[in-house]
C-alpha cells in the first residue's frame, strides 16, 4: 500500500489548493496520518473511497480526541553578545508558548476490497469552544453515523452534513461533554469507604462537621 | 393458634414433632413459608450479572430449586427485583419506575459490585453510586460478577429474611404498615447529573469515623 | 418521515415503502425497552409502527453507558485490562487480547510462541461459547423459550470451568497481560480441554438437529432482515454479521495476527445475508473453530509465556498512537490508544464492533413486523456492555 | 417431508430428557447449598492478608503498608494507613505494618492486580464467596481483623502456589540472613558503624 505521503502528493495533484499534512505518528506502530482541511475533507474522504488503487471501502473507527490548550516550555540556547564587550554567551533562554486548543476526529479506513489499511485521517475544528464544526463524513461511510454522534455528545465536536446528530449515549438535556479533559464530575461521591485523592477531596465536602472526633495527635 | 404460641417451642423440638408427624405451624410462619419459597423475579438484566443471573437458572444451577425459576417479563407480576449490574444515571429512573410497578410485598436484591455501589465503574461521571440511592435493597451480594452460587446464597439469605417477617406490630415489613404508598420519587434528568441525585427518605450517607489520611 | 440519511450512502430501500404525511394519524410509535425482555440487555427501539410493519426504527443507546473510555485515561494501562472484561461480558478473552496486542504494538513488546498459541486456544474457545450462546438467545427470541439456550449454558459452563482453572474467574478472566499471559497451561488443563474440544462435535450436532432443520425456524427466519454486501462494508459491518452477507472478511485471514497463519481453517460466507445465514454463519464457525483448537492443543509448542522485556507495573510507551484490532467473536474489536509517556493513556478508545453492527439495524427491520425485529436484533449479536460501554 | 425437522428436534429433546436420569453429562445440576462446589485451585473471588501464625494474625501480617496495591488498585477499593512504629517480620527485620487496612468488597472487581503487584507476597485472593449481607456499610467493608488469614488458610485453597510461595520466602530470607551476615562481618572489619538501610521493598 502507498505511504501517507505518496497518498498525500496524489491528493493534492488531485485537489488542488486542499489543505493535506501527513501528521508522523513517532510511536513504534509508526501509523502516521493525514490531517484534513475541512473545506475538502468530504471530497477527498469520496475519493479516498472510490480510488481504484485505494479502494479503502471501510471506515472502521471514528474518534474524538481532546487538545486543550497546553503549555510547552521550549529550551533554546541563545549566543547574547556581552554588553561589557567580552566573548558573546551562550545561555538557556526558555520560551514559553500555548498549544493551539482544537478538538480532533480521527478515522481509521480499511480496504475490505483490497484487504490493506489503516489510512488514518484527522479532522480538526478550530477551537473548543465555538468553532466546533467538522464536514461528516456519514454520507461517505455510513459507519461514520453513530461513532460522529457519539464523538458529537461525548466531546461536542459538531458535524456539519450529518443527518441525525443527536445526544447518542447521554440524556438529551445533558448539558456536558464528559470525555473532553476539562471536564468536571457531577459531585455524587457523598460517601466512599475507601476514598483517595480527589475523591477524598470532594467527599470531604460532605462530612459532617465533627468536634466531637479527636484532633489526631502529631 | 395466636401468632407467638408457636415460637415457645423450638426449631429442634418442632423438627422432632414434624417427623412424628404432627405438624405445628402459625399462621405468620405458613404464610412466610409459602411467600419464600415462591419469589418470583423480574425478568430484568442490567450488565454482566445478568448472565450470571441467566447461568443461575439454567441447568447447572438450577434456580427452580428454590422456587423462583418463574422469571416474570412484567414487574406486574414480580415479587423480586434482581438489579443485576452497572445502574447507569440515564437507567436509573427506569429502574425506580420498574420498583414502584412492582406490588407489595417486594424485595429488591443488588447483585454485583456495580448495584451494590457503582462498583469498579463508581468513578464514571454516568454511573449511579448504588441502587440504594433510591431503592430500599434487601440484600447485598458482593463480587464482580458473583459467582451463581452466591446468587443462590443470597436468594436463601432473601428467604431467610422473608421467613423471619411478622405480620403485624411495629416489627412488620413496609407492605404491611398503614401507611405505607409503595411509590419512590423517579429521578429526572438534570443538565448535569439526576435531580434529585438521591432520595434521602431512602439514602443517607453514614458518617465517616475513621480520622483522614494526611 | 425517513429520517434515513444522506442520499449518497448506500440504503438497501427495496422493502422500504415511503410513508405520507396523511398516513400520520395511523401510525404508532412503540418503545420497546431499555426493559424488554428481548432487547438483550438494556436497549431501546423507538419504532414507529403502520399495523404490524416497521416503517422507522432509532435505536435508543446509552443505557448502560459505564464510561470505559474516561475510566480507561484516568488508569494505567494494566488497569485497564481487568475493565476490558466487562466490554463484551460474554468474550472476555478476546477482549483482553484486542487490548494487549494494541498496547504491544504501541510499547513494542512481542508476545513468545507459547503465549501466542495460548491466546488463540482461549480466543476460539471464547468463540464457541459466544455462538453457542448467541444461537440459545436468539431462540429465545424466537419463541422457542429455554431448551436451546440451556443446551447452550450446559456447554458454557464447561468451558467457564476451563477458563476458571486457568485464570481464576469464570468470566472476567482478565488473562492477558501485555507481553504474553499471566499464567501458564498445566498439562492436566491441556488433557481437559483437548477432551472437552473434542466432545464439542457431537454437541455441534445434536444442536443442529434440534434446529438447522426446524421448519418453524426455517419460516421465521429465512428471508428475514436481507443485507447487501455494499450496504454491510460501507456500514462498517464485521464478523459474522458480514460473512453472512457474502463477504470473506476476517482478520484472522486479512490481518493474519498472532500465528493464525499457521492454522488450516475456512472461512464460511453466506449467500443470502439473511438472519438464517447468520446462524449457519455461526454454527459454521464453530466448526472451524473446533479445527483450530484441534491443531493448537496438538501443537502446543514449550517455551515462556512472557516477553522478557515486558514488565508488570509502570508501563510508559513512547509516545504515539497504535490501533490494534482482532477477529472477536462479534467482528472486529479494536483498541485506539494514544500515548504521551506518561502512565495512563491520553486516548482510550474502544472500537466496539456490536455497536457499529447496529448501524443497519433500522434497514434491516424496515418492512418487517416487530416480531421479525427482535429475531433480527438476536442475530445481530450485541452485547450492551460493549455497545455502550 | 414437512415437519421432519421438528419431528429430529424432538427426538434431540427426548433423548436428552431420558439421557438426564441416566447419563451424568446429561444430569449437570449441582445441588449447591447442600453440595457445596469444588472450585479450582486458582479461583479467586476477594482478596485476604496472610498471615504467617493463625495464632497471632495481627502480629505476624506479611503486609509491610508499602501502599503498592493502593495505588495500583483500579478501582481504588483498597484504604491502608500506615503505622506510627515499626514491628519485626518473620526475618526479624524491623517493617511498618498497615495500622488500617480495608477493602471495601463493595467496589472490589476481584481482578487480583492487587495480588500480582505485591512484591511480598502479602495479599491473596480468598475464594469464600457465600458472604450476601443485608448491611452495606458494615457488612461488606472488611477491615484488617476480617481480612487476615493464617498461612494454613492459604494452603488449604491454593496449594501449589502457597508452596511455591513458602518456597520462595524461604530462599529470599536465607539470602537476606546471609547478606546481613556478610554485612555484619564486613561491619565487624570495618571501624565505623554504619546505620541501617531502611527497609526498601525488594524490586
Amino acid at each position: 500500500m502507498e505511504t501517507a505521503e505518496q497518498i498525500r502528493d496524489r491528493l493534492l495533484a488531485r485537489f488542488p489548493g486542499a489543505e493535506i499534512t501527513v501528521v508522523t505518528n513517532p510511536g513504534l506502530s509508526a501509523q502516521h496520518s493525514l490531517l484534513l482541511g475541512s473545506p475538502h475533507a468530504r471530497a477527498i474522504a469520496q475519493f479516498l473511497r472510490d480510488d481504484p488503487t485505494l479502494r479503502l471501502d471501510q471506515c472502521s473507527n471514528v474518534t474524538g480526541v481532546d487538545w486543550p490548550e497546553k503549555e510547552i516550555i521550549d529550551t533554546v540556547k541563545v549566543t547574547v553578545p556581552d554588553p561589557a564587550g567580552g566573548p558573546p554567551k551562550v545561555i538557556e533562554q526558555k520560551n514559553k508558548r500555548l498549544t493551539p486548543a482544537y478538538l480532533e476526529v480521527v478515522y481509521h479506513l480499511y480496504s475490505i476490497a483490497l484487504r490493506h489499511g489503516p489510512v488514518v485521517i484527522r479532522t480538526r475544528t478550530g477551537n473548543r469552544s465555538d468553532q466546533v464544526d467538522v464536514p461528516s463524513l456519514t454520507p461517505v461511510w455510513r459507519s461514520c453515523e453513530f461513532q460522529e454522534r457519539e464523538v458529537f455528545d461525548l466531546f461536542g465536536v459538531s458535524f456539519s452534513g450529518h443527518p441525525d446528530l443527536r445526544r447518542i449515549l447521554m440524556w438529551d438535556g445533558f448539558k456536558d461533554y464528559p470525555m473532553r479533559k476539562d471536564y468536571v464530575d457531577p459531585d455524587d461521591y457523598e460517601w466512599e469507604p475507601t476514598p483517595h485523592d480527589e475523591v477524598l477531596a470532594r467527599a470531604k465536602v460532605h462530612y459532617p462537621a465533627t468536634p466531637a472526633a479527636p484532633e489526631p495527635k502529631a | 393458634m395466636p401468632e407467638d404460641a408457636a415460637p415457645a417451642l423450638t426449631t429442634a423440638e418442632r423438627d422432632e414433632l414434624r417427623r412424628q408427624g404432627i405438624l405445628l405451624t402459625s399462621i405468620s410462619e405458613l404464610y412466610n413459608w409459602g411467600r419464600s419459597n415462591s419469589v418470583w423475579p423480574l425478568n430484568f438484566g442490567l450488565a454482566c450479572c445478568a448472565i450470571e443471573m441467566i447461568a443461575a437458572s439454567m441447568a447447572r444451577f438450577d434456580i427452580a430449586r428454590f422456587g423462583s425459576e418463574v422469571f416474570r417479563p412484567s414487574p406486574r407480576q414480580a415479587d423480586l427485583l434482581i438489579v443485576s449490574g452497572t445502574v447507569t444515571k440515564k437507567m436509573a429512573p427506569q429502574v425506580v419506575r420498574l420498583w414502584n410497578q412492582m406490588p407489595e410485598p417486594k424485595y429488591c436484591i443488588a447483585m454485583g459490585a456495580c448495584a451494590i455501589s457503582g462498583g469498579p465503574f463508581k468513578q464514571g461521571y454516568n454511573v449511579l453510586k448504588g441502587i440504594d440511592r433510591f431503592i430500599p435493597v434487601d440484600i447485598y451480594i458482593p463480587g464482580c460478577p458473583p459467582r451463581p452460587e452466591a446468587l443462590l446464597h443470597g436468594l436463601v439469605e432473601l428467604q431467610k429474611k422473608i421467613r423471619g417477617e411478622k405480620l403485624s406490630g411495629p416489627g412488620a415489613p413496609r407492605h404491611l404498615q398503614p401507611d405505607n404508598d409503595c411509590t419512590y420519587p423517579v429521578p429526572e434528568f438534570g443538565e448535569h447529573d439526576l435531580e434529585p441525585p438521591r432520595n434521602p427518605a431512602v439514602w443517607q450517607p453514614p458518617i465517616l469515623t475513621r480520622p483522614d489520611k494526611a | 418521515m425517513l429520517a434515513s440519511g444522506s442520499a449518497a450512502a448506500p440504503f438497501s430501500s427495496a422493502s422500504v415503502r415511503p410513508v405520507h404525511d396523511e398516513f400520520h394519524g395511523d401510525l404508532l410509535e412503540v418503545s420497546m425497552g431499555p426493559h424488554h425482555p428481548s432487547t438483550h440487555g438494556v436497549f431501546r427501539m423507538m419504532v414507529t409502527l403502520d399495523g404490524e410493519t416497521i416503517v422507522r426504527l432509532k435505536p435508543v443507546f446509552g443505557y448502560l453507558h459505564r464510561n470505559h473510555e474516561k475510566l480507561g485515561e484516568n488508569t494505567t494501562y494494566l488497569g485497564s485490562m481487568p475493565y476490558t472484561d466487562r466490554l463484551d461480558y460474554l468474550c472476555s478473552m478476546t477482549n483482553n487480547w484486542a487490548y494487549a496486542l494494541a498496547v504491544e504494538k504501541l510499547a513494542g513488546l512481542v508476545p513468545p510462541e507459547r503465549a501466542e498459541y495460548i491466546r488463540i486456544i482461549l480466543a476460539e474457545l471464547t468463540r464457541l461459547i459466544n455462538h453457542s450462546g448467541l444461537i440459545g438467545f436468539l431462540m429465545q427470541d424466537t419463541g422457542c423459550s429455554g431448551t436451546p439456550l440451556m443446551y447452550a449454558f450446559r456447554e458454557r459452563e464447561k468451558v467457564l470451568d476451563l477458563f476458571e482453572a486457568l485464570s481464576g474467574s469464570r468470566m472476567m478472566c482478565n488473562y492477558q497481560r501485555f507481553g504474553g499471559c499471566r499464567v501458564d497451561l498445566t498439562p492436566a488443563w491441556v488433557d481437559s480441554a483437548r477432551r472437552l474440544v473434542d466432545a464439542f462435535p457431537r454437541f455441534l450436532d445434536e444442536f443442529e438437529a434440534l434446529l438447522t432443520g426446524n421448519e418453524i425456524f426455517m419460516a421465521r427466519t429465512q428471508g428475514v432482515g436481507r443485507l447487501s454486501p455494499e450496504l454491510a462494508v460501507n456500514a462498517g459491518l464485521t464478523g459474522p454479521v458480514l460473512r453472512a452477507t457474502g463477504v470473506g472478511h476476517d482478520l484472522r485471514k486479512v490481518d493474519a495476527y498472532g500465528l493464525y497463519p499457521r492454522f488450516d481453517f475456512r472461512v464460511p460466507i453466506g449467500a443470502h445475508g439473511d438472519t438464517y445465514d447468520r446462524y449457519m454463519i455461526r454454527v459454521l464457525e464453530m466448526r472451524e473453530s473446533v479445527q483450530i483448537l484441534q491443531q493448537a492443543l496438538r501443537d502446543l509448542p514449550a517455551g515462556p509465556i512472557m516477553d522478557p522485556k515486558a514488565k508488570l507495573r509502570g508501563l510508559r510507551p513512547k509516545a504515539g498512537e497504535a490501533y490494534g484490532r482482532i477477529e472477536g467473536a462479534k467482528g472486529e474489536i479494536g483498541f485506539f490508544l494514544i500515548s504521551d509517556g506518561s502512565p495512563n493513556p491520553y486516548r482510550y478508545r474502544i472500537r466496539p464492533p456490536s455497536f457499529i453492527n447496529l448501524t443497519v439495524l433500522e434497514d434491516l427491520c424496515l418492512g418487517h413486523t416487530v416480531a421479525d425485529a427482535v429475531i433480527i436484533l438476536g442475530s445481530i449479536d450485541i452485547v450492551l456492555g460493549e455497545v455502550d460501554r | 417431508m414437512l415437519g421432519s425437522g421438528i419431528i429430529k428436534g424432538l427426538a434431540v429433546t427426548a433423548k436428552n430428557l431420558a439421557g438426564s436420569f441416566h447419563d451424568p453429562a446429561r444430569y449437570v445440576t449441582q445441588e449447591f447449598p447442600e453440595v457445596q462446589p469444588q472450585l479450582p485451585e486458582n479461583s479467586r473471588n476477594f482478596p485476604f492478608l496472610v498471615a504467617d501464625d493463625g495464632a497471632d494474625p495481627m502480629g505476624t501480617l506479611r503486609c509491610v503498608a508499602c501502599q503498592i496495591c493502593e495505588k495500583e488498585c483500579p478501582p481504588q477499593c483498597i484504604y491502608i494507613e500506615k503505622s506510627k512504629d515499626k514491628k519485626p517480620d518473620a526475618a526479624g527485620k524491623l517493617q511498618l505494618y498497615p495500622a488500617v487496612f480495608a477493602i471495601d468488597t463493595s467496589v472490589c472487581m476481584s481482578c487480583q492486580i492487587c495480588v500480582e503487584v505485591c512484591p511480598f507476597d502479602a495479599i491473596k485472593m480468598d475464594q469464600v464467596f457465600a458472604i450476601a449481607t443485608t448491611d452495606r456499610f458494615n457488612g461488606l467493608l472488611l477491615n484488617r481483623e476480617q481480612l487476615a488469614k493464617s498461612n494454613q488458610y492459604y494452603h488449604s485453597i491454593h496449594p501449589t502456589e502457597a508452596t511455591e510461595v513458602d518456597a520462595r520466602l524461604a530462599a529470599e530470607r536465607k539470602a537476606a540472613e546471609e547478606k546481613a551476615r556478610a554485612a555484619a562481618a564486613a561491619k565487624a572489619a570495618a571501624p565505623k558503624p554504619a546505620a541501617p538501610p531502611p527497609p526498601q521493598p525488594p524490586a
